[in-house]
């Protein structure tokens, strides 16, 4: 089978995480979008390493340190947000323009 | 005593001329602020020993052997670009280490009892410290990158002498919308054009590095450069761009609009190293490194220098004649003055380069002297403007006498020390290397020529609207003083060095005269 | 594989110990009440103080490559040195740090622990030799300060530089592991000398998804290490961010970006060198521009030294840019590093300035730190040290860094060396401006507010002293840094 | 090409002559020790009893001394040698000192010396209870070595150190009352003008010695007498140059202009300087290169010829119109410099050398008593002296004695020189020139006579009561006046021409024309033009008017005028040459670099600090925004929805990064 229509799907999951960051407003939205592309990457390895048959399975292995890694930094993330949120009642990252020159 | 004597021959004696003061810059730093008394006769303690080093070096220099490096030694350095702790002298840099060290001396005296405001002993006694490691280290160093590196070292105690101790009239410049302090405006000018300079003047030096067997070693190049080992596009970069560095510091016209700036702007003491020393620097790079090494375009170079120099001496003279600012006059007539030593160089004859080498010390003696005293004067009328002054041989009849001597000397009387320089310099002019274009240097000499005149209008003029004609209203009555023991302490030894190297040309010739004469020959063939 | 696991301990003994570091802070935070609480900072500085040991160690014995896990973790001189830098600037930045900390009600443990989780990030980078290795390096050294720049909680302006850090550096770190996964894709290995092995054996060194993997990692490493046009986020969040992160940030993280960047770059992508050395011109040249150009704008100290550090990643960079297309890395690697090690220690010199004034002058505008200098000479005379070592004035070490980056660009004397050391030298001068700005304000502007008391506290001092013993040493004997070139030699030979 | 210096020169005199033995050896004592007294007098002076004159007044007793023993040798024995002390050497260049004792330079000794003594005497009297006393004397002690170094010097070099520093002294002493801005500025006017004029020297030394690859004298001087084909090239030009240089202190047209206003000094060193010694440095100089303008340079020699007439004529008929007395006798100085390098143009070595030596003697003379005069009435014009011949007999008689020596009556000193420089002139066939010297004899007689009827005749129109001077002043006054009576008898032709042969000792040898006996052409019509001028002057000034009214018999207009203005020579120096100098060029030097120079660099810091903002406020944090809306305005479809993500700076940021990739990518996929 061929593994096109994965890559193919992976790089729309990436584009579609892309256009997300660029175009949510709420801080969560954004993260989750940046998850989409972690997982088009996910995806990616996944494909490869059955694609090329790997017997170490490396792009699986990769994959699982991925997704502890995006946990961690979802964890982060969010931190991030509720403090935010905290201080300033909102969660839309347009309005943090606070040092803008 | 003469085994002391062979140790210093090895390196010794010249790296304690250069890094004593630096380290007692440091010592300094660690007395307390209030032991004024304790730092100032730390720092003449210093200076006079280097001084007294620098002419033990001078005693053992072989000046039978005047044209190879000496009393020098190699250490290595930086292993991992082949730059090494070379230094050594010959007799084109010893007149010139040894000026260095006096007027350090000297400035140091001066500095005792005439501390710019505001009076601080160890900021200021610590950058002339400073200063003169950088000064006394570029004379020495046979390493490009040594070279560079003490070369550099002056700027930072100079941007803060001026900053810190500076002019601080407030004035509107042209270009700028909001007035600012002389001392500021200054400052940073004179650090970022010399940066500027030396940014380059460093390209070149890799530039060299890399196509001349890996050495920065000035010798060794010399001797690659003088068997035509650099030539083309490459030779014509590399010399470019040394010479902005190198002429920016001389400074040559039109690079020159730092210096009446930093000048005028220097505390007393600043202005006299700067004008005694520093500017020396870049003309001494063009002997040292620059013709012997890239003796091919400094040949192709030379009509364009000499017609710098020319406009440089007549540019500097007619802009004296428009200054009312005695510093700032006295600031423009280096200028003039620089150009002389820059045609000297221009020609590319040992007649041409001796008469620069004389030039640049008569005129650090001189200049240096004229500095110290307009300084003073400024301190003592707390002004500079010409049209204030007047009757200052009746108000200070020391200062005055003094004045009137100097200026005497600057327009270049024969028989003072100044006068070598300038006919020297003409003379080199008229004959310049053969190949190069006879027109050219002859048209400058003459506009040399025509300098001297200038010269000596200006002097003269500034010499009766501040020496001569009756006191000003506003000064009868006032306290004012006369140079006292210190000043003349420091003012006096310029006065009857000047004297002798009128008289005695020898005192620098004889040094550099084979030198001069070995490097001509080896780069131009004669 | 049935291969008998067998580790040099000892040759991991440094991230070991930091380990150990690491986990016995973070339970004596829990473990000691709130009055002691000082003992935790006290076992952390003890802890990095320790792992220093190996270090020294290893320097003297460990003449060639240490090779650990199957070819994933290599030990040789250059990582060492490089470790013992890491190690250092979280010295460092922890004697920064306890006023700082202590001065605020903050979480002290926390602090400590995520700052060493980060510096075992940035020491795992150093000998990782996969894709998988660095990648978790990268990670670890940069997950700890997304919430570092966000320390000052209560502060919105930390917040929302801590949100951009954030946001741009997962994606960074997305966009990393793209490029990973097409490299995967293409070859099936991960150990960077089988992918090597498989891309020559393939010749797809030019290959567009080879390229564009290269691009992408290029990218990501390129927001780590502040380059135009993946700095915007910098400038915020050094702003925002407590000055000793800010100072962290700016020295370790930015190292640790680089030290990926020439492992991935001249391990793994040095044959397509032509393709990429190019843009990395372009990139270093615009970065100087543009940091130097909008430093001269800043009034406010921190987004001035955060445009100087975009300015100084630009020289940085400027090697390994015509390394990659003179194929010369030798040499390129030996300069930027020596580099980024003089710049570590000046930069960290400067933020040491920079908090002092701060503090002493309660504003963070520069123009109103006019005569600071009078009331506190011994900071007057640390900023004129490292700022004009930032400008590259002799004799200060500044001048050793530029000199090797003008001489790597030069080695070869093609064109785009030589256009890019103009531009290096235009920009020196331009720098010059704004560094010397400050010294002129401190030492020759009148003080706006009369006397000022300024208390230099002991820790800083000793922060200054260090990094200005190393700066002075780097001016005067840069000899001291010709292991650094034996140590990249001995990289490329690995 | 540069000829050993053991080359045997004396082979090439017709007279023989000793080497002078130790006195010649020791010759630079005289040269040296005025320097030591000046920095002694500077030191100690103004503690001495008198002030410091004494140490001066010992040292030029010890010069004349010095000096006359050196001239009983030459007379005695003849002397010429030289001595050189080497200074230094550049390349292959021998820069020299020495001194040189023949008879050329003995002569110069002897009147330095003895009208320095003379003066040194007169000046202590006359200078008493002025202000700067010690320093004044300082100064003329300083002036009498320079002098001594400028007329010892066997090298060029050493000459144009003298020449300078004389001028300096020059400077010093003109400028004594600077209080006064007209004296300092008649000072810097002589320094000036003479600098101007050392430029051609100083060019022609230069030309001379890198075309004999030396710098003595009596080596260029050989090569120029001995066929050397380099030399001959750059004679003419190298000849005016030096030409040009005498000219300025030798006060020729047209840069004589400071000589009149240098009268501004005290009268001794006008005495002493502006009429005996330093202004006769020219024709020395002429004197001393004789053979290398005789030999090689002879087209450069007509020239000084021309200058030298005009001179002599130009600067006497000015004379007839001052009033100032001193000015008179300054217009009289110049004319007979005149006469002295018409002398030397026309290739009368002797003469022109025959007549500095007279009229250093009647000029000093007269000088000093017109001194003596003034110190006397306080006031330099004529127009309030008269009848002064009453209360100052002894001045007066002197001061006769020198009219009749200047107006070139015999038996007097200027009577045989002025006759001999017209006989060569008439030898020589230079007709034209001949006829103008006589007239500039008559204009002398004239002028001179008009000067002492309106001064010692007629009526005093004075203030005060004039009386006559100390003996310390009339004493030098007739010791002048015996010399000026007898100054001329050593070259009388046909009787005694030894001061021909003192001045011919010397290593290059003359070749000129010596009269054997009196040209009685030449003299009988110099004899007349002298009287006439005196019978004149003496009808229009006692006979038909009072001498006060003299002038308005005269005046003709506008001519009188013009001589009035000085043939508008100041003015025209001052219109378009000093003036656009000083004033335009300087200004708008300044103005260059200030507004020009200093705004471009400036600009550029303004350049850069824009472009500082351009980049960081429109590039670095706000370019993205006005890029997309400028691209969104034009795409509706996408317009909408990308505007959603400007506002936000982290979406910006974020929009920035990716960008840059899409560019790199771009570049590096398509385009490398």
């Amino acid at each position: 089978m061929s593994a096109q229509p994965f890559l193919i799907a992976a790089a729309g999951l990436f584009s579609m995480g892309i256009y997300g960051i660029l175009v949510r407003r709420n801080a969560v939205m954004v993260l989750l979008s940046i998850e989409l592309i972690l997982n088009a990457v996910n995806i990616n390895f996944v494909v490869f390493n059955q694609m090329l048959s790997d017997v170490l399975l490396n792009g699986q292995i990769f994959t699982v340190f991925i997704i502890t890694i995006a946990a961690a930094e979802v964890g982060i993330g969010l931190a991030i947000v509720l403090m935010l949120f905290r201080n300033r009642q909102t969660a839309n990252i347009n309005e943090f323009d606070l040092m803008k020159w | 005593m003469t085994n002391i004597l062979e140790t210093f021959s090895n390196g010794l004696g010249i790296s304690l001329v250069v890094f004593l003061p630096l380290v007692s810059a440091i010592f300094i730093l660690f007395i307390p602020k209030t032991q004024e008394f304790l730092i100032k006769i730390t720092t003449l303690g210093a200076s006079v020993v280097t001084f007294l080093l620098s002419l033990i070096v001078a005693y053992q220099f072989d000046y039978d052997k005047a044209h190879t490096f000496q009393l020098g030694n190699k250490l290595s350095w930086i292993e991992s670009i082949n730059s090494n702790y070379e230094i050594g002298i010959d007799g084109i840099s010893l007149p010139l280490l040894l000026l260095s060290t006096f007027i350090s001396v000297l400035a140091i005296i001066y500095s005792f009892e005439h501390l710019p405001e505001p009076v601080n002993p160890k900021g200021m006694m610590s950058l002339i410290l400073v200063l003169e490691t950088g000064m006394n280290g570029t004379f020495v160093a046979l390493d490009l990158i040594l070279f560079f590196v003490f070369f550099e070292l002056v700027l930072l105690p100079m941007y803060f002498m001026i900053g810190i101790w500076g002019d601080r009239t407030v004035r509107s410049v042209a270009g700028l919308k909001n007035e600012i302090e002389t001392r500021l405006y200054a400052s940073i000018k004179f650090f970022v054009f010399t940066l500027f300079g030396s940014a380059f003047m460093l390209l070149g030096f890799l530039g060299l590095y890399f196509r001349g067997n890996k050495t920065f070693s000035i010798p060794e190049l010399i001797e690659l450069g003088t068997s035509g080992a650099f030539t083309g596009t490459f030779a014509t970069l590399v010399f470019a761009v040394l010479f902005l560095g190198f002429a920016v510091k001389v400074p040559m016209w039109p690079l020159h609009t730092w210096l009446p700036d930093a000048h005028t702007a220097a505390p007393t003491v600043g202005s006299v190293l700067l004008a005694a020393i520093l500017l020396k620097l870049g003309s001494y790079g063009f002997v040292r490194i620059a013709l012997p090494i890239l003796p091919e375009q400094a040949k192709a170079w030379a009509p364009a220098i000499a017609i710098l120099s020319a406009i440089g001496i007549i540019y500097g003279s007619l802009a004296c004649l428009a200054q009312t600012d005695l510093k700032r006059l006295i600031a423009f007539s280096s200028v003039g003055h620089m150009g002389f030593v820059m045609l000297g160089i221009s020609s590319l004859t040992s007649i041409g380069i001796n008469a620069a080498m004389i030039g640049m010390v008569a005129h650090g003696i001189i200049t240096g002297l004229l500095f110290f005293i307009s300084g003073s004067m400024a301190h003592t009328y707390h002004t500079r403007d010409m049209g204030r002054l007047g009757g200052n041989m009746k108000l200070l009849p020391k200062t005055g006498a003094l004045l009137g001597f100097t200026a005497m000397a600057s327009l270049g009387l024969p028989g003072l020390a100044g006068f070598w320089g300038e006919f020297m310099a003409l003379l080199g002019a008229y004959n310049p290397l053969s190949g190069l274009n006879i027109t050219v240097f002859r048209t400058s000499m003459v506009a040399g020529a025509i300098g001297t005149v200038l010269t000596a209008g200006y002097l003269l003029w500034m010499l009766q609207r501040v020496n001569l004609g009756e006191p000003k209203e506003e000064w009868i009555g006032q306290d004012l003083h006369d140079a006292d023991n210190y000043e003349l302490a420091a003012w006096i030894p310029l006065v009857i060095l000047t004297v002798l190297i009128g008289v005695f040309p020898k005192l620098i010739f004889g040094s550099t005269n084979d030198a001069v004469i070995n490097l001509v020959t080896k780069a131009f063939g004669g | 594989m049935e291969a008998e696991i067998s580790i040099n301990y000892l040759a991991i003994s440094t991230e070991l110990i930091v380990i150990f570091t690491i986990v016995g802070t973070i339970s004596l935070d829990l473990i000691l009440s709130k009055k002691s609480k000082y003992l935790v900072a006290l076992f952390a500085l003890a802890g990095s103080l320790i792992s220093f040991i190996p270090i020294v160690f290893q320097w003297a014995n460990y003449s060639k490559a240490i090779v650990l896990f199957e070819g994933s973790y290599v030990i040789d001189k250059f990582s060492i040195i490089l470790k013992g830098l890491f190690i250092l600037i979280t010295y460092l930045t922890f004697l920064l740090s306890i006023n700082f900390i202590e001065s605020d009600s903050y979480y002290e443990g926390e602090y400590y622990f995520l700052l060493l989780c980060s510096l075992l990030g940035a020491l795992v980078v150093a000998s990782s030799r996969d894709l998988l290795t660095i990648f978790i390096g990268i990670e670890l050294a940069s997950g700890p300060m997304f919430l570092l720049s966000g320390w000052k909680k209560g502060d919105p302006k930390s917040n929302e530089g801590a949100i951009k850090f954030f946001l741009l550096g997962v994606l960074s770190a997305s966009l990393i592991l793209y490029g990973f996964s097409l490299l995967y894709g293409v070859t099936g290995k991960i150990i960077f000398a089988e992918i090597v092995a498989s891309l020559s054996a393939t010749g797809l060194h030019q290959s567009p998804v080879i390229l564009l993997s290269a691009i992408l990692i290029l990218a990501g490493i390129g927001f780590k290490i502040s380059v135009v046009p993946f700095h915007s986020w910098a400038p915020d969040t050094y702003e925002g961010a407590p000055l000793p992160v800010t100072a962290y940030l700016s020295i370790s993280s930015k190292a640790t970006g680089f030290l990926a960047l020439i492992i991935l770059f001249t391990k793994v992508f040095f044959e397509s060198g032509s393709s990429w050395g190019v843009i990395l011109v372009l990139i270093s040249g615009v970065t100087m521009f543009i940091g130097n150009l909008s430093a001269l704008q800043q009034t406010n100290p921190i987004r001035l030294l955060a445009y100087s550090s975009i300015a100084q990643a630009g020289f940085i960079l400027a090697p390994l840019a015509v390394a990659g297309i003179t194929g010369n890395y030798d040499e390129g690697v030996y300069a930027s590093i020596t580099y980024l090690v003089i710049y570590a220690f000046m930069n960290m010199g400067a933020f040491l300035v920079v908090n002092i004034l701060i503090n002493a002058s309660d504003s963070e505008n520069i123009y109103e730190w006019g005569g600071l200098a009078k009331d506190s000479p011994i900071t007057g005379i640390f900023s004129v040290i490292f700022f004009f070592s930032l400008a590259g004035i002799p004799p200060l070490g500044g001048w050793f860094a530029k000199f090797v980056v003008f001489r790597s660009l030069l080695s070869t004397g093609e064109i785009f060396g030589l256009s890019l050391g103009v531009v290096g030298a235009i920009n020196a001068v331009i720098a010059l401006v704004y560094y010397a700005r400050i010294s002129k304000i401190i030492w020759m502007d009148d003080s706006p507010a009369g006397e000022r008391v300024v208390t230099v506290p002991n820790t800083l001092k000793v922060v200054g002293f260090i990094s200005l013993a190393l700066t002075v040493l780097a001016g005067i004997f840069p000899g001291i840094f010709s292991n650094l070139g034996e140590a990249s030699a001995i990289f490329f030979s690995s | 090409m540069v000829v050993n210096h053991s080359i045997n020169l004396l082979a090439e005199g017709k007279i023989s002559y000793t080497d002078g033995g130790i006195f010649a050896e020791f010759a630079w004592v005289i040269v040296v020790l005025p320097f030591i007294a000046a920095l002694l007098i500077t030191f100690f002076g103004k503690n001495l009893p008198l002030k410091g004159a004494e140490i001066a007044l010992g040292s030029v007793f010890f010069i004349f001394l010095y000096s006359c023993i050196l001239f009983y040798l030459n007379v005695t024995q003849g002397v010429a040698s030289e001595f050189f002390i080497n200074v230094g050497s550049i390349g292959s260049f021998q820069l020299e000192f020495g001194w040189v004792v023949d008879g050329l330079s003995i002569m110069m000794y002897f009147v330095v010396g003895t009208v320095s003594l003379l003066v040194f005497i007169y000046a202590t009297n006359y200078m008493e209870g002025e202000i700067r006393y010690t320093f004044f004397f300082t100064s003329l002690t300083l002036f009498a070595g320079s002098m001594l170094v400028l007329v010892s010097s066997p090298t060029l070099l050493q000459l144009l150190i003298g020449w300078e520093l004389v001028g300096v002294c020059s400077y010093l002493l003109i400028g004594h009352y600077w209080e006064e801005k007209e004296n300092s500025s008649a000072a810097m006017k002589a320094f000036i003008t003479n600098k101007v004029a050392d430029v051609g020297l100083m060019i022609g030394i230069i030309i001379l010695a890198l075309t004999t690859g030396t710098l003595r004298i009596s080596e260029i001087l050989y090569q120029a007498t001995h066929d050397y084909e380099a030399i001959k090239s750059v004679a003419y030009i190298a000849g005016i140059l030096i030409f040009i240089g005498a000219m300025g202190k030798s006060a020729q047209f047209p840069l004589h202009v400071w000589l009149p206003d240098a009268m501004a000094g005290p009268t001794p060193v006008s005495a002493l300087m502006h009429a005996a010694t330093m202004v006769t440095a020219g024709v020395y100089l002429l004197g001393r290169l004789f053979p290398f303008y005789q030999g090689i340079a002879h087209e450069a020699l007509d020239i000084v010829l021309v200058f030298g007439v005009i001179t002599l004529f130009g600067a006497g008929l000015i004379a007839i119109v001052q009033d100032d007395l001193k000015k008179v006798l300054a217009y009289s100085t110049v004319s007979q410099l005149g006469y002295m390098v018409t002398a030397m143009g026309s290739g009368a070595y002797t003469a022109g050398l025959f007549h500095l030596w007279t009229h250093a003697f009647f000029k000093a003379l007269l000088f000093l008593g017109a001194g003596s005069v003034i110190h006397a009435v306080h006031t330099n014009n004529m127009s309030e002296m008269g009848g002064l011949r009453k209360e100052m007999p002894r001045t007066f008689m002197t001061f006769i004695i020198g009219t009749v020596a200047l107006a070139g009556l015999p038996p007097l000193a200027g009577f045989f020189s002025k006759d001999e420089i017209l006989a060569s002139l008439n030898h020589e066939g230079h007709t034209f020139f001949f006829f103008v010297a006589v007239a500039g004899a008559f204009i002398t007689a004239f002028y001179m006579t008009r000067a002492v009827l309106l001064t010692f005749y007629g009526e005093y129109r004075g203030h005060g009561h004039p009386h006559e001077s100390d003996s310390m002043m009339t004493t030098p006054l007739l010791v002048l006046a015996f010399l000026a009576v007898v100054g001329g008898w050593v070259n009388i032709p046909g009787i005694y021409t030894g001061f021909t042969t003192w001045v011919t000792t010397r290593k290059n040898g003359i070749i000129e024309y010596h009269p054997e006996s009196f040209d009685y052409f030449a003299l009988f019509s110099g004899l007349s033009a002298g009287l006439i001028g005196i019978g004149l002057a003496y009808y229009i000034y006692q006979v038909i008017s009072e001498p006060q009214n003299g002038d308005n018999r005269i005046k003709i207009q506008p001519v009188w005028r013009i001589l009035e203005n000085k043939y508008y020579l100041d003015d025209f120096y001052f219109k378009f040459i000093i003036d656009p100098i000083k004033i335009t060029f300087a200004k708008a030097v300044d103005k260059f670099n200030t507004e020009i120079l200093d705004r471009f660099i400036n600009n550029f810091g303004n350049a850069a600090s824009y472009l500082g903002g351009v980049v960081y406020n429109r590039l670095d944090q706000g370019g993205i925004d006005k890029a997309l809306n400028l691209t969104s305005t034009g795409t509706d479809t996408l317009g909408s929805k990308v505007k959603l993500i400007q506002t936000g700076k982290t979406q910006q940021y974020i929009m920035y990064f990716l960008t840059g990739v899409i560019v790199i990518s771009a570049l590096v996929l398509l385009v490398l």
